[in-house]
């Protein structure tokens, strides 16, 4: 039987390569799959503790979260494209106006 | 049913909006404006005479003293900031007015929601349901590069918190193995360390979200591009809701134990006081400065969480009340400018009092009240935050936040310079629109009602914070 | 004590008046500047005829604070609107009054947006007024603010600018601080100002806290007994808290450049009245309420006061810029206040207050006459001026008269404040005190001879060819307040018969009867 | 309240009225001579009631409350009649009337209005003397003791206009104020340990053997202190000489009959008091015979005509003290009579020879008894006075002096004192012969002064007789020993022979002989140096400090806050920098802050 | 070694390599399709977790849906700017060193919790409870949801349509 800390382990270790994927990568898009992995570790989390407290809120809320991401990707990329017509970049590090 | 009685009517106006702006033709929509503006006042009405009902669903959805506290507060500020937009040239009546109020009242409604939310699946929904529609509201003045910037770094920084707050509520659910916030909190002591973890990443979230330091980054680019009423809306609303939040997974049910998170509040609003009020310092925009004032008010607010007691909780809703007329008026008095001068820089304000001195008095009584000055509300909640934090042997913290109160004091006074001491650029009154003008002096009123007689408030604030301990 | 119902509120009066009269130039009198200084000077004047009257009426028999008047404000948290003035704090109100009248007409010739100008000036008498008359903490403490803060505007908007060098090796700081400007000095005086009222707020709520959170009255605070410790460092906190007000070392330096700066009236209000604030506070509020902890730490209050009194005057000699000579003398001045409290004996206490009287009218007469020669002269640099005194000879003899009771010259009332707290010092625990503050007196007479020598006498200066003597409503400041000087100098019974009647009882709480 | 205590307040406040009535009326002020006729005539009728009271002999005490407390007053003012003061008054009124009198020509060609404020001064300053005289106790004395120090700076800086003058008026006023420094001290130690100010308290404890106070002769050697400023005491007699730059009737009245003179007159006054303390006395001795002979030497060099009567006037106090100093205080104070008269009539002898000549040089005259011969007469009066010859008032008060210095067995300082009646006939007759006998210098037609400048004078020259024949009749009584007066006179004879011999004949020429005593002759000239002194440690020390000080104040104790200014605002700016604009840093501040928290938590747990 | 750990061995191996992919390949749409691998991956981990419909879930609505929108919002900003998008990373080390440092945090929390090696037998059939769940004490819940997705649409496609 794995234990639960695999699981906690492993999804920690997901939501840190999502986490250096969004510190790193320059292209905005590529944030948000970073910020992607992050929130599929959380999945990882709740199905693990539904499972080992043998308790359904956890499905519900990986159901929730599933929804949420989804609307949280689709508003980013909405983002992404907007700036891309205002800025024709999509390279992070170079919308900077707004700084100090 | 009636526990709901605010969001229903909420989803009504927001009903409303929706089939209104489909109907809509023109590029004038400022009547959808109204209606929402209207609906929300109607709200806000009805909240005065809301009562607590007992908890509904099971216990996830309470309609207490502090939820109704909160709601009116959410109202009160989401009326004032719609008021302030309504005008011809606002992006806010145009042909979008439609999805601009929509967002707002749906952002609201995550707002109401959170406040009575005692669930963390509901708590998250409603978490994101008010975040998301912020980063569009950031960027809806899409076609500036500034905006659709901002809205992007809002964004980024945004879901990045929500990914460590859901992480850290899925260790809250896996270690105390519910949902319900009262089970969490009977369930939590020191020493645990999955529940720990979960709920400091909560915290980190919620830093996001009333912007602490270092969580606050996204603050000032955000404030300085999005459009000005939204912006005054956006600094006060969200932080109430962020701090109502907080009151209700950290404190409610945990009484002697929430002390445990003393350390980590009172470190945070340190740091948060201190750096949001040097880097005001040096900021020439008048909206960016407002925004780094405001994080300095969120760790002032933050000194009254740390105190970890019915009195600081109750002064940090004071806080909030005080913080959102001074706040909100500042930024409209910045808008009022910026539609006549065409620039946010603290340079616009120039002679303000020799060409509107009503408008420049009301300015300095906005900045007065941010500054911790007697006879207008910031003073009372600067003097209670001190005081409860002194009652919880804060000592230290108290002289942190005197201290650097005098700072906060330096950069006001060379706003009040700007208008007060310094010749004008051009002459000729500053013509206001009179919603704005309405705006405006609703939250002058606000802020010396409050400063001359801030009893009631400060009673009501008490009442609700009692049974959270 | 009690107030009948057709007693008029007298002190409510005499406090709220001229904010109604700032209240009026500001609704009523738009754009018609002879109407706002008509208003300035018949709400002063009433407020300064009834002070007169309390003065004279005050039952020295009786003793204690009389012309009580209470109404509850915030019942639960036990702040009330109470006034009441003792011996102390009625020759304060007579003072504010004095000086008041004669700024008023000491600042008839400003020009420049000269109705808000005489509003502010007018809210913040209001505000003095109140600190000494109130008996409520928290009160006291909203009426400091409102005087300190109407001095940010008064200053950066009808100051004026000064040259000062940054040179040494902190230049670059000054550089970046923009010292001399009046910008700067508005600023360093507010924001110092109001850093000393954060620990006054620290101290009151300390008290109120200890003493079980039931009332902010002075009264009920003084019959409630706290811990030597607690005593200890809150009477620290508000030494600190209105030390700064007094100008105490080393945290004067914002009264120098901020009197410097200010238009004159402001300059008399501030070095004449405001500088009083502090030191009334610490009386007061420090002494009155901890007397174990002041006598513990007087030792502190009086060695910084020597200081003071030498480095001030030392200071004074150094300047060369007129209203820097008169700001450091205040700085020397103050170091004789605070001294003469810190003797705790009868003797030194009615000098202190006598000098805080003292001092008050006579910076007020200084600031007045340097407003004046600056505005003839248009220069305030001391080396450039020479032979004022034939052209000017009544501004001459004012100066003068204010020099010798500067230099604490018999006669004038600054001989009876010095001669009193000298008598305090060898009498109280620190006799060496005596010796700076005596050396302080000849420096003083040093340093404001010179000044007087310099511009008033010798040849007339080329450069100055048409210079004029005062005229008209500036006559009134200085006759009055020359006339007080003098008056009070040969007549101090005048002030001390009611001063005594306070101090006596105070020491008797502090060192036993 | 009794006519012997009503009489001399009246004669106190009749020139205090006019200083009022004049300093509030500026018309009359601005009148001039009017002014002057309005103090004149306060001063008359002062004069008389003063003469009266001191006629009858008038003794009494009045005194009221000045400054209370609760345990009675701390300070009273009022009036302490008796022979001193009597004395004193009437001295002090005379000499007023007759100068005031007296300026009303010499200052005749003032404008009206500086001539107005003379006599605003002139009268304040009489008010302030007499009270001083009148005061029964030593706060009462310090107040008009100061007061009459301002009349004096005033007065000095008559002409305001003139540098020297202002230098000088300014200069005497802090010279004075330094040993008030000491006065002021003393009296506050002398209340704390007595509890009172008045004199009549104190002698009669002092009576009782009842003071015996911890260091009561520092108290009295603080007190002393101010009489040593006060009555030019080397070594802070350097401020007469300057004085002089006032009008000359200011110079006779106060640096040379009155003000001067306070100081030995509080230590006659004090008498009781400092029969306490030997020490303190044989120090006063002391030094008023050493600053008799230094302030005769320099008189010998001088060639300000009067300079030379001012280094006269501080040798004579010198005398006055040192008989004090012996405990002959009588004698000290018939002394200050005495010279009260003739160094009056001397000053305004020199001004009469002044006015006429429109210069101090003495170098600069000569052979003007021809032209004068009145002005001479009285002049020669006064010399001879001064120079101890009998029967004028001088010879008897300085043989008294001379005495009682000697009876109480200060050889050295008795020795000083007779060298210096050697040089003071020798300095005066050197004045006398250059001034109105010699060659007379071509500029100028000096004629005798008006009458009204006339008057005064032989009015002094007669009561210098007559006061020297009224001693020479009723004073033989005084013991001295028998050498005494052959040995005097003897002194004078050699000091007048020696000026005859070189200022009138020619037999020794002055250069040779200041060439023979050299060092004497320079450091005379230069004062000994004392001016120089005082004048380096001003700027060296005082005006340096305050420098160092100012510098400290402006650029470390302000310097410091503006640096935590300026440091704050510089943090403010670095800070800001972390707002790269960047959105990826800011993603690393929330994972910073998540961070911290992680670490926080762990620390606190 | 049981087969279940071998098989989360695997998996676990493999979703932390998809992972790992996805934020270091410089080909942009590489990383999408590796996301994708590490959404299927993920979903199988649910599989392990005994979670059938959660996989289901993950692997139409998460992974279809989240990797098309990306897919096109690639391809839509390619057509914009008429070239490949290439990426490129920013201080990788300070990125490595950041998340390492979370990472190490994250688990300085786990290490101290108590290991819970054992779950409770499997509930059965959980789909249903779920649809109850959902429409019993969550549906103001699922409201709310769906209140924040039709917002959340109204937002995207205020941004990504192209103004008149």
């Amino acid at each position: 039987m794995i234990g639960l800390q695999a699981y906690l382990v492993l999804a920690a270790l997901v939501f840190a390569i999502g986490l250096f994927g969004v510190l790193t990568r320059r292209n905005a898009v590529g944030i948000l799959l970073g910020i992607e992995l992050m929130l599929n570790a959380v999945n990882i989390n709740l199905v693990a503790f539904a499972r080992f407290n043998g308790d359904l809120a956890g499905v519900v809320f990986t159901l929730f979260t599933i929804s949420i991401t989804v609307a949280e990707v689709a508003v980013g990329l909405a983002i992404v494209i907007a700036i891309f017509r205002v800025r024709r970049t999509v390279e992070a590090d170079r919308l900077n106006l707004l700084r100090g | 049913m009636s526990a709901f009685i605010l969001e229903l009517g909420l989803a009504v106006v927001a009903l409303l909006v929706f089939g209104a702006s489909l109907g809509a033709r023109g590029s004038d929509r400022r009547w959808i404006a109204w209606l929402a503006t209207g609906g929300v006042l109607v709200l806000g009405i009805v909240s005065m005479f809301v009562a607590p009902t007992r908890p509904a669903l099971g216990g996830m959805f309470v309609q207490d003293g502090l939820a109704i506290f909160a709601k009116r507060l959410f109202l009160t500020a989401t009326f004032i900031g719609l008021l302030a937009g309504i005008s011809r040239e606002g992006a806010a009546c145009g042909r979008r007015a439609g999805e601009y109020h929509l967002l707002i009242l749906s952002s609201l409604l995550g707002m109401l929601v959170l406040a009575s939310a005692r669930d963390l699946i509901l708590l998250f929904v409603a978490f994101e349901l008010m975040s998301i529609p912020l980063y569009v509201l950031a960027g809806f003045l899409k076609r500036e590069d500034v905006a659709v910037e901002a809205a992007l770094k809002f964004f980024l920084v945004g879901s990045v918190s929500s990914a460590v707050m859901v992480y850290g509520l899925s260790f809250v659910y896996g270690a105390a193995g519910t949902t319900d916030l009262a089970r969490v909190a009977q369930t939590f002591t020191r020493g645990q360390p999955l529940l720990t973890l979960g709920l400091l990443a909560v915290f980190a979230g919620f830093a996001f979200k009333i912007a602490a330091f270092p969580f606050h980054m996204w603050v000032p680019d955000t404030y300085e591009a999005a459009s000005t009423p939204f912006v005054a809306w956006l600094s006060v609303a969200p932080k109430a809701a962020g701090f109502v939040a907080l009151f209700r997974v950290y404190f409610e049910g945990m009484g002697e134990r929430a002390a445990a998170w003393v350390p980590i509040a009172a470190g945070l609003a340190t740091i948060t006081i201190v750096a949001g009020n040097l880097m005001a310092l040096p900021q020439q925009n008048t909206k960016r400065l407002l925004a780094y004032s405001g994080i300095a008010h969120i760790g002032y607010m933050l000194v009254g969480f740390a105190a970890a007691s019915a009195s600081g909780t109750a002064m940090v809703l004071f806080y909030l009340v005080a913080y959102v007329f001074g706040n909100m008026g500042a930024f409209l008095v910045v808008e009022a400018v910026a539609r006549s001068e065409g620039s946010e820089a603290t340079a616009a304000l120039r002679g303000l009092a020799q060409r509107s001195p009503l408008l420049a008095l009301a300015m300095l009584l906005f900045l007065l009240s941010l500054g911790g000055i007697p006879f207008v509300a910031g003073f009372w909640a600067k003097l209670y935050v001190f005081w409860a934090a002194a009652s919880a042997g804060l000592y230290w913290l108290v002289l942190v936040g005197a201290v650097l109160t005098v700072v906060a004091l330096f950069y006001y006074l060379v706003v009040a310079k700007r208008m007060y001491i310094e010749p004008p650029a051009s002459a000729g009154r500053i013509q206001l629109s009179r919603s704005l003008a309405l705006a405006v002096i609703l939250c002058a009123l606000g802020v010396v009602a409050l400063g001359v007689y801030p009893k009631p408030v400060v009673m009501a604030a008490l009442r609700v914070a009692a049974p959270l301990f | 004590m009690a107030v009948g119902p057709l007693t008029l509120p007298i002190l409510s009066v005499i406090t709220w008046l001229p904010f109604v009269g700032a209240l009026l130039i500001m609704f009523t009198a738009r754009h018609r500047p002879r109407a706002v200084r008509w208003i300035a000077v018949v709400t002063t004047g009433i407020s300064t005829l009834l002070s007169i009257y309390a003065y004279a009426t005050y039952n020295h028999e009786a003793a204690g604070f009389q012309f009580y008047e209470k109404v509850p404000l915030v019942p639960p948290l036990g702040i009330s609107y109470e006034l009441g003035v003792d011996g102390i704090s009625l020759l304060m109100v007579l003072l504010t009054s004095i000086i008041i009248s004669a700024g008023v007409f000491a600042s008839w010739t400003v020009a420049v947006r000269s109705q808000e100008f005489y509003a502010l000036l007018l809210a913040l008498v209001t505000g003095v007024y109140g600190v000494f008359a109130s008996l409520d903490l928290f009160v006291l403490f909203l009426f400091y603010e409102l005087a300190v803060l109407p001095m940010y505007l008064l200053i950066g908007i009808w100051g004026s600018t000064g040259d000062v060098r940054p040179r040494g090796i902190f230049a670059w700081a000054y550089r970046e601080t923009g010292v001399g400007t009046k910008e700067y000095a508005a600023m360093k005086l507010t924001l110092y100002l109001l850093f000393g009222s954060a620990f006054i707020l620290v101290g009151i709520f300390a008290l109120y806290v200890s003493a079980g959170a039931a009332s902010f009255s002075f009264l009920e605070l003084e019959a409630a007994v706290f811990p030597l410790g607690l005593q200890r460092w809150v009477f620290l906190a508000f030494y600190v808290g209105f030390g700064i007000l007094a100008g105490i070392w080393p945290l004067h330096t914002w009264s120098p450049d901020g009197h410097a700066s200010a238009p004159t009236a402001v300059s008399m209000l501030h070095a004449g009245v405001l500088m009083k604030l502090g030191a009334y506070g610490v009386v007061r509020v420090g002494m009155g309420l901890l007397p174990e902890g002041a006598a513990d730490l007087v030792w502190l209050v009086g060695g910084i006061a020597c200081i003071n009194i030498v480095y001030g005057a030392l200071s004074a000699m150094a300047q060369t810029d007129l209203k820097y000579v008169i700001a450091y003398s205040s700085v020397s001045h103050m170091g004789i206040v605070m001294l003469g409290a810190a003797t705790l004996t009868e003797a030194g206490l009615n000098g202190s207050v006598f000098q805080m009287f003292a001092h008050g009218v006579m910076t007020g007469l200084f600031f007045a006459l340097v407003g004046l020669v600056y505005e003839k002269a248009h220069s305030r640099e001391i080396g450039k001026m020479g032979g004022f005194g034939n052209a000017m000879p009544g501004i001459a003899t004012a100066f003068t008269i204010g020099s010798l009771s500067s230099l604490g010259l018999p006669a004038t009332a600054g001989f009876v404040a010095e001669l009193l707290t000298f008598l305090g010092t060898w009498r109280s625990g620190h006799r060496w005190w005596l010796f700076p503050a005596v050396a302080g007196t000849f420096l003083t007479a040093i340093y404001v001879l010179r000044v007087a020598k310099q511009i008033f006498w010798g040849p007339p200066s080329p450069q100055f060819q048409h210079l004029e003597d005062a005229r008209g409503p500036e006559w009134v400041a200085l006759v009055v307040l020359v006339l007080v000087l003098v008056l009070f100098g040969m007549a101090p019974g005048l002030a001390i018969a009611p001063v005594d009647t306070a101090t006596v009882p105070l020491l008797a709480r502090i060192v036993g009867p | 309240m009794t006519l012997p205590t009503r009489l001399p307040l009246l004669v106190l406040l009749l020139p205090f009225a006019a200083f009022v009535v004049l300093a509030v009326v500026a018309p009359l002020r601005r009148a001039g001579a009017r002014a002057g006729l309005l103090s004149i005539a306060a001063m008359s009728v002062a004069f008389m009631a003063a003469l009266v009271a001191w006629v009858e002999g008038f003794r009494g005490e009045a005194t009221w409350s000045w400054i209370p407390s609760d345990g009675g007053p701390i300070a009273t003012v009022g009036v302490l009649v008796d022979p001193l003061s009597n004395a004193m008054l009437v001295l002090v009124t005379l000499v007023s009337l007759l100068v005031q009198v007296y300026s009303l020509a010499y200052l005749g060609d003032e404008p009206p209005a500086s001539l107005g404020r003379y006599y605003t001064y002139q009268s304040l300053f009489a008010f302030s003397m007499l009270g001083l005289v009148l005061s029964p106790g030593f706060l009462q004395m310090f107040v008009f003791w100061e007061l009459v120090g301002l009349c004096s700076y005033l007065l000095i800086g008559y002409w305001y206009q003139r540098p020297a003058a202002a230098r000088a008026a300014v200069k005497a006023f802090w010279i004075t104020k330094l040993g008030d420094v000491g006065f002021v001290i003393g009296i506050v130690l002398l209340w704390s340990a007595t509890g009172t100010f008045d004199f009549g308290e104190l002698f009669a404890r002092a009576q009782e053997h009842a003071l015996a106070i911890d260091g009561l002769g520092t108290i009295m050697f603080l007190i002393y202190l101010g009489a040593v400023g006060k009555s030019a005491q080397f070594p802070l007699h350097v401020w007469l000489p300057d004085a002089m730059e006032g009008p000359t009737p200011v110079s006779a009245l106060i640096h040379a009959a009155t003000m001067v003179t306070a100081g030995v007159f509080m230590v006659t006054r004090a008498q009781p008091l400092f029969a306490l303390v030997p020490d303190v006395l044989i120090l006063i001795g002391w030094v008023g015979a050493f600053t008799a002979l230094l302030a005769a030497t320099m008189a010998c060099v001088e060639s300000d005509i009067k300079r030379v009567l001012a280094y006269s006037t501080v040798s004579q106090l010198g005398y006055m003290m040192a008989a004090a100093g012996a405990g002959a205080a009588d004698a000290g104070f018939l002394h200050l009579l005495t010279h009260g008269l003739f160094k009056a009539l001397l000053f305004l002898a020199a001004g009469a020879v002044i006015h006429a000549v429109g210069t101090n040089d003495i170098f600069r005259m000569g052979g003007l008894f021809r032209a004068m011969p009145q002005t001479g007469i009285v002049f020669i009066v006064g010399t001879l006075a001064l120079a101890g010859v009998p029967p004028l008032a001088g010879f008897f008060s300085k043989e008294a002096v001379l005495s009682g210095v000697w009876e109480a067995h200060l050889t050295v300082p008795f020795l000083m004192l007779a060298l210096t009646v050697l040089l003071t006939a020798f300095y005066m007759f050197r004045v006398v012969f250059i001034t109105f006998f010699g060659r007379a210098f071509e500029a100028g037609h000096p004629h005798e002064a008006p009458w009204l400048m006339r008057g005064p004078l032989w009015l002094l020259a007669a009561l210098t007789v007559a006061v020297g024949i009224r001693l020479a009749v009723g004073g033989g009584e005084h013991e001295a020993p028998g050498w005494l007066v052959p040995l005097s006179l003897a002194s004078a004879f050699v000091g007048f022979a020696l000026a005859w011999a070189m200022y009138q004949r020619g037999l020794v020429d002055p250069a040779t002989f200041s060439t023979a005593l050299a060092p004497f002759d320079f450091l005379a000239r230069r004062r000994y140096g004392i001016d120089a002194l005082y004048a380096g440690l001003y700027r060296a020390l005082v005006l340096g400090f305050a420098r160092l000080i100012g510098w400290i104040d402006r650029y470390l104790v302000d310097g410091v806050l503006n640096v935590l200014s300026a440091l704050t605002l510089r943090a403010g700016a670095g800070l800001r920098g972390i707002q790269s604009g960047r959105a990826q840093d800011y993603v690393y501040g929330v994972a910073f802050g998540v961070l911290l928290l992680f670490v926080w938590a762990q620390l606190w747990r | 070694m049981t087969l279940e750990t071998v098989g989360f061995g695997v998996v676990a191996a493999l979703l932390l390599a998809s992972s790992l992919a996805v934020v270091l390949t410089p080909n942009l749409f590489h990383s999408v399709l590796y996301l994708a691998a590490a959404l299927v991956l993920t979903g199988v981990v649910f599989l392990l977790l005994e979670q059938p419909f959660l996989f289901a879930v993950q692997l139409l609505l998460y992974a279809g849906g989240v990797v098309t929108i990306v897919v096109f919002a690639i391809m839509l900003t390619e057509r914009l700017v008429g070239d490949r998008i290439g990426q490129a990373s920013r201080h990788p080390i300070n990125g490595a060193i950041v998340a390492a440092a979370v990472f190490a945090g994250i688990v300085g929390f786990l290490i101290q919790a108590p290991v819970r090696a054992t779950a409770p037998a499997p509930a059965g059939d959980t789909t249903a409870a779920l649809g109850r769940a959902l429409v019993g004490p969550f549906a103001v819940t699922l409201e709310l949801l769906g209140v924040l997705l039709v917002a959340a649409l109204l937002g995207a496609v205020y941004f990504a349509r192209s103004e008149e």
